[in-house]
């Protein structure tokens, strides 16, 4: 076991043991332009810890082979690795180990939702299936500040069904309007899909409650949970979610694996989406017979060492406390939007401070483009991400075509969100547009 | 006994060849119709394709038959064939004691002994509980027959 | 460097290099059920030399990061990562490297071609998209020895849209019906899809001449690829297929990465699949419009670190030499066959010996189930697979249900096909079937 | 010099102000109805969204105007400022040499030292092609260029 053992999870989250975190992640030791690296970029992907490498190295040295599959005893060591992973990474998530299918990124996820409902939509299928074919007249709603994985597979179903795609509309400040959603959720409503946390703006959506709403209607309801998962407690049968999706990569585990959650009842009557071996009963020449879910959703040869590493990933949370990951990130969201809020030129995108919002912030700098803001912010060694993060609308939204942000992890200490701050402060003197000659 | 051995005891050689209550006709593998005392189940082993159908008879609250076709490995096969023969005779709280005690056992992987005189010759599949992807094999005909029994009245 | 690099690439390969390949595989010095542990399970899955590790390791502790996204030193470090290994893996199939998409495994490509067709087939789509379009009379034609994934997506397909599936059937010693085959290829099949290599029969498809026939008709021809990319040189130009799939952990590679070829003009044309994140030029909240090949097909964050370890599972491969490889796997395979021939009772699956195959065999056992085979191999430290290998098809076609199978790589010497061998003979003695007394 | 002051040279900071030739008015992006003499490009930057539309007018075989229209960050906008400045006036050879001098300079990863003979104010452009994904900023307009170019006669 690593340093995280050493943990007292009694007390909060401080910079003092966020430093002794910090060892369980050799990159975080590294230079970058010939300055120590300062990562604000964990909304894009996060880093691995050293027990999560050792997983997977241990899985591949010791019991690597495939899995459901061989009678030898390797075989039986990867499908209980494997299996046990499922069981770990479920619980992590409040859901049983039956609702969980691995997919590689949330993006695939989501995809598989949006084409098992489409398969459902044409030529015959099971009775039970029927209740997610989707046909002219009926509405799939999402909100303006989706990311694109939880956007353009909807409009791609939509294209295909001839359903209508919506959208609840958000605030200035980033919030959804829960009035409009209100209004936009009818009966033919059959899929509300949101995300839990904003990418950009850092809102955390009232879960619970537009479940509710879109129960109420009698929608199916889908949580984009990529922002949520890795960063606070997160369990889907409180907030009474029918499907979530999160990907491992951005919770501390390696690309290539994420979990897609569906409500038992309902992934053991969704038609599949991938074919091909592992998923089936009985195949011949003509046709074939699926297993019931999980298995039904996991055609071919699937991400298993990453799985188990991505269980090794949910124990170091779990060993950590996610409750204290949350509160050490709201305190360390709080200090970056205040800190930006004291520089002149910059708009910081979302609630401003005081408000509640997850550990990031993205802003603009007044007369800089955020590709010039983030070179010369990893000039000095500080990693963010800049663009529109995968969230057009949202941008063009807020008035703007491209954002810088930062974003942090348990992992980030309150001086490299003041490092961040000090050099955000210098960039519109170094472009020459704080009205001091350059 | 090296734990190949106590998996493939000599019993289960010999009852998965000796394949008793193996006798049910093509004709019947449909199950249609089936009087209030007769219960049928078919069941398929998704990791290897191996399928069982097995039809249990009754009278009153009694097992009075059981006949099943299949074909498997020799794990399910001696199951199938020690499960026809210790179940008919037995009355429904004595064939649910036995399979809720078989199906501890095998889920136990080797940690629970088998008891010879709750199981009988089944105690003989009980190396099989060692083996996690072999005990699907040896439950086959017995979820087969729990809820072919379950059907009847 | 390891071992490999000092092969001497000019001999053939010899069990005294095995040996030294071997020093490469951690795993393979493993012991199972107190004997060392003999594999030939590589037709399900290999295993991962030092190397490939090594590589995954050193990305995640120095340049783990989202990759074509961020403007950051380690994003670009990560997105040189990414697209050298593109470029390593395709140049490993002989294709450029904007034809190389990458995708989670084998099954996964062969749904994306089959979705991209099917996705062409519905609604307003591109005019250069409607080549791919089908609809009720035309045919997509395949195997009858193909694995799964070659076969249900291509069911799931034909439902979708109304064509018809056709197989080529095959002889009684596992080769296929080439005369059949020129039969039932006419102007309405739409699609030709077939395997390279069996992984049940070890049959090798003549691959140029099937294109060939199918660009006769006008089809599009779809090359699995999954037994052949690891075992022989496979150069997709040479044999002129449209699109060819393979997986990396059947080749050296960790789990979760794949590779689908598709010949540029074709890629550039068709429809997305899965879509998302990464993909995209412009997106509103009513459409988007999609990035050029390959980056169309790779929506989301991409299996980053496992296509690093494919490049050098690739790279050892290659330093090896495919043709060392290729020819070393014939003189297993022939070994293999020629035993099995020599032990009463069993019936080996595919060619006689002597004939061509690849480096592996499916065999039945007179009386004895195949996972009672696998079970007594096992407790002699042999890693063999059983049952119907995902092809369910072809196992009717020769009258059983499951067969037991082993299959060679690059790092089994004789004496690991000989260990096998000797278990062998012994198994029908152990179940009391050779009318011995048990 | 750091090489991000090698990257921002003073120079393009100040024509990423001046913008030289970003007069491309509104109702001629979409390029309709161009004469023979008058060729239109519209680029967008995959990476961050941003977008260039280019217009060049020729006089025989010279470049007479190039206006744009575009929003990016300060290397495009230098970048498009710089082009601007320099294509007009030379004929297509010489336009065709220095685009591709420019290409293998930002090609080269930094291997190439930029010669100020050949391509004047662009050689401040030379540090970024030790930005490989900053080359994309800089190229953008010369793609458009390049493209607009050919479409004339
Ligand atoms: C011929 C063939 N095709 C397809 C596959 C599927 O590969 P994967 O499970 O990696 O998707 C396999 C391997 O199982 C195979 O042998
Ligand atoms: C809110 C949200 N949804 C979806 C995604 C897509 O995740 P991935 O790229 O891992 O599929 C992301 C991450 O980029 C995200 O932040
Ligand atoms: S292997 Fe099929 S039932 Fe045992
Ligand atoms: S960042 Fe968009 S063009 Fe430079």
């Amino acid at each position: 076991m690593t340093e995280s053992a050493t943990h007292n999870t009694h007390l909060p989250l401080s910079d003092a043991e966020v430093l002794r975190i910090r060892n369980d992640f050799p990159i975080l030791e590294t230079e970058v332009n010939g300055r120590p690296l300062v990562y604000l970029d964990s909304g894009a992907t996060s880093q691995n810890p050293l027990s999560v490498m050792e997983a997977e190295q241990e899985y591949y040295e010791q019991r690597n082979s495939a899995v459901h599959r061989g009678a030898h005893t390797l075989a039986v060591e990867a499908t209980d690795a494997f299996e046990d992973a499922r069981e770990v990474v479920a619980a992590f998530i409040g859901a049983q180990s039956n609702e969980l299918v691995w997919i590689q990124n949330a993006t695939a996820g989501l995809n598989l939702i949006a084409y098992a409902f489409g398969n459902a939509s044409v030529g015959k299928v099971s009775e039970a299936a029927e209740r997610f074919a989707l046909t002219a007249g009926d509405e799939v709603l999402v909100t303006e500040m989706e990311h694109h994985a939880n956007l353009i597979p909807w409009q791609e179903l939509c294209r295909r069904t001839g359903a209508t795609l919506r959208f609840i509309p958000i605030h200035d400040d980033g919030t959804l309007d829960m009035a409009a959603a209100a209004t936009l959720l009818n009966e033919n409503t059959k899929v509300l899909s949101f995300t839990h946390v904003s990418n950009v703006t850092g809102v955390i959506n009232p879960a619970a409650e537009l479940t509710a709403m879109g129960h109420g209607v009698g929608a199916l309801v889908v949580l984009d949970a990529c922002q949520s998962a890795p960063h606070l407690p997160l369990d889907v049968k409180a907030l009474d979610v029918d499907f979530a999706v999160f990907s491992g990569h951005k919770m501390l585990a390696p690309t290539g694996i994420g979990g897609l959650y569906g409500r038992a009842e309902l992934l053991d009557a969704m038609p599949p989406f991938l074919t091909g071996g592992s998923m089936i009963t009985k195949v011949t020449m003509e046709e074939a017979e699926y297993l019931p879910a999980p298995q039904r959703f996991e055609a071919g040869t699937q991400p298993i060492s990453q799985a188990v590493a991505l269980a090794a990933a949910a124990n170091y949370l779990t060993e950590t406390g996610m409750d204290r990951v949350h509160a050490w990130e709201e305190f360390l969201g709080q200090r970056l939007v205040r800190g930006l809020e004291a520089i002149e030129g910059i708009r910081v995108l979302g609630p401003a401070s005081g408000a509640p919002r997850a550990g990031l912030a993205a802003f603009e700098v007044a007369g800089v483009h955020a590709h010039d803001v983030g070179q010369y912010l990893d000039a000095a060694g500080i990693a963010v991400r800049v663009g529109h993060h995968c969230a057009q609308p949202l941008h063009r939204r807020l008035g703007l075509n491209s954002s810088t942000r930062a974003s942090t992890y348990l992992y980030n200490t309150s001086a490299d969100v003041d490092a961040f701050l000090a050099s955000v402060a210098e960039v519109r003197g170094y472009f020459g547009v704080d009205g001091t000659p350059a | 006994m090296s734990s190949l051995d106590s998996l493939y005891q000599q019993i289960i050689l010999e009852e998965s060849k000796a394949r008793r209550g193996g006798d049910l006709p093509n004709d019947l593998l449909a199950g249609n119709d089936l009087p209030e005392n007769v219960g049928q189940c078919h069941q398929l082993n998704p990791v290897c394709g191996d399928e069982i159908t097995l039809r249990i008879e009754t009278e009153g609250d009694q097992v009075s038959g059981i006949h099943w076709a299949g074909d498997g490995c020799s794990i399910s096969m001696a199951s199938a064939s020690i499960l026809s023969d210790m179940v008919v005779g037995l009355n429904r709280a004595e064939v649910d004691a036995l399979m809720s005690n078989f199906r501890e056992v095998m889920r136990s992987r080797g940690k629970i002994q088998a008891d010879e005189e709750i199981l009988g010759d089944a105690a003989a599949l009980s190396g099989v509980s060692k083996f996690p992807a072999r005990v699907k094999c040896a439950m086959l005909a017995w979820v087969a027959a729990e809820d072919a029994l379950n059907q009847t009245r």
